[in-house]
């Protein structure tokens, strides 16, 4: 896959930083504020979108990145699973219930154990993003040559 | 303040609104271009600007702030990308056109 | 240096952001931009010492103030000619010839045509770049580089290069 | 102040109205694709109107988060387009 022109090139260095550190904090203060998981996982999957599509790249390195982000994306779904049944151990008898302590109202820390869902399901979100971006782009090359 | 921050607005909602007239009656793809991405782009900008005045330097004008050079980086790189596109997609430029230095060109 | 620039950078994004100074924040904030900087560090543009020099800032304002005003004459120009009953355009695709070296400079220089009166960057090969005008009003190649990119090139040389 | 502002916003709605003429009847497939483009820039502008008029900042995170959508999805449509001829 042949990369696009010089500026860019040069407006992608400078803004996919920047995109991804907006993707953190969607899913960070999604019990603040709208979006959440799935929203700031769609974000973290264009920051990286933006590079493969801005530089291009050959088939076997396209090949490692997907192993790499498929792998990730059972291990995060793997943990939100944990999380759910923790609860059930922990004395509460419930699925998905609350077993840390809430904090106070509209800081960052509070509302117990619904940050780290996000910040899972988010990864979660951003692997399954690029996994199907990238299988799109390897079968395109396959059916070129 | 309330007062700047309205006329600012009523700016902007007049620029998008040149640009959109634009997009309606000229004749092929680069003209277009050309008048709905400048007028659009400043017309955001200015309404952006009014949502600053109205609100002050708290937690909604700075983040009114963050998205003008956004939007400025975002409009210009997209509005590149897809004129260089649509030449090598093939399109021919329109019948008034006086000049092509682009088309013996080796293009990568 | 460069991980430092960007560091620096996403660290005061992140405060303007979230706007609340308590001590948690802060600390989930210098750790957020730890994790970026590591996985992005590698991508920033390297400018080297040139952004601690102080007289590039002045000229920077300078720059933004010719650029707003070149900005509202665009759109007036724009206007007159999509109101305008028979519609007096003339376009035309011309080839003008570059004096700056460093890819940012360029950059810049490009998006800073794209805003201006009527014209849009198609492509930059080699030290040329092509710019479609909506009315191309000399044949004089000095004459319609100087009209298109001769206002903004030495402000740009003074403050990117 | 509000009353106004409520009728600049169903002027900023009816623009959209031309960006969708613009899609539906454009004569290639280059010409959907701008007013697609300018779609997007002018959903941002109603979202810093609606901020004010219902007094809630966080509308404002939709609007950037709108940004950064339109501009890879402009980008995705610029680069499938310029691998395509149009007499094939």
């Amino acid at each position: 896959m042949k990369g696009m022109s010089i500026i860019v090139k040069k407006v992608t260095q400078l803004l996919s930083g920047i995109i991804f550190l907006y993707g953190i904090y969607i899913i960070t203060h999604g019990h603040l504020t709208p979006g959440g998981g799935f929203a700031g996982g769609a974000i973290i999957a264009g920051a990286y979108i933006l590079l493969i599509l801005a530089f291009g790249s050959d088939t076997i390195k396209l090949k490692n990145i997907e192993k790499g982000s498929s792998l990730t994306e059972s291990l995060a779904i793997f943990i939100v699973l944990l999380l759910a049944v923790l609860a059930f151990f922990l004395g509460s008898k419930i699925f998905f219930a609350n077993y840390l302590p809430k904090g106070q109202l509209g800081e960052i820390i509070s509302a117990g154990v619904i940050p780290l869902y996000n910040i899972f399901i988010g990864i979660e979100v951003a692997a399954a993003i690029i996994t199907i971006f990238l299988a799109l782009i390897i079968f395109k090359e396959e059916i070129t040559k | 303040m309330e007062i700047i921050s309205f006329i600012l607005i009523c700016i902007g909602i007049l620029f998008n609104l040149l640009g959109c007239i634009g997009l309606i009656r000229l004749p092929d793809v680069y003209n277009r271009l050309q008048s709905a991405t400048k007028c659009v782009t400043l017309g955001t900008c200015s309404i952006l600007l009014g949502v600053l005045f109205h609100f002050g330097f708290n937690e909604a004008g700075i983040k009114a702030i963050i998205a003008i050079p956004l939007l400025f980086f975002g409009a210009t790189v997209a509005a590149h990308a897809l004129v260089k596109g649509a030449y090598l997609f093939g399109i021919k430029l329109g019948d008034k056109s006086v000049k092509d230095d682009y088309k013996d060109v080796e293009k990568s | 240096m460069r991980y430092i620039a960007l560091f620096i950078i996403l660290f005061i994004l992140w405060l303007l952001l979230s706007f609340n100074f308590t001590l948690t924040n802060i600390a989930i904030g210098v750790l957020v931009s730890i994790i970026t900087t590591i996985l992005f560090g590698k991508y920033f543009i390297y400018g080297g010492i040139k952004f601690l020099q102080p007289q590039r800032y002045f000229w920077l304002v300078v720059y933004l103030f010719i650029f707003i005003w070149e900005c509202i004459k665009a759109n007036f120009d724009v206007a007159y000619r999509v109101l305008h009953p028979a519609m007096p355009i003339k376009p035309g695709i011309v080839k003008v010839k570059l004096g700056i070296k460093s890819d940012f400079a360029r950059m810049m220089l490009a998006n800073s045509i794209t805003m201006t009166p009527g014209t849009i960057t198609v492509d930059i090969i080699d030290d040329y770049i092509y710019v479609h005008w909506i009315y191309v009003s000399t044949d004089n190649p000095e004459e319609y580089s100087q009209k298109v990119s001769g206002k903004f090139e030495k402000y740009i040389k003074k403050i990117f290069e | 102040m509000i009353d106004y502002l409520n009728i600049l916003l169903y002027v900023q709605i009816a623009l959209c109205i031309f960006c969708l003429y613009r899609i539906i009847r454009g004569p290639s497939i280059a010409d959907r694709m701008v007013g697609l483009d300018i779609f997007g820039i002018l959903v941002v502008g109603i979202c810093a109107i609606l901020s004010i008029t219902t007094k809630r900042s966080f509308i404002l995170d939709i609007g950037i988060t709108w940004i950064i959508l339109s501009f890879i999805g402009t980008l995705t449509l610029a680069k499938y387009l310029s691998g395509k001829k149009l007499n094939e």
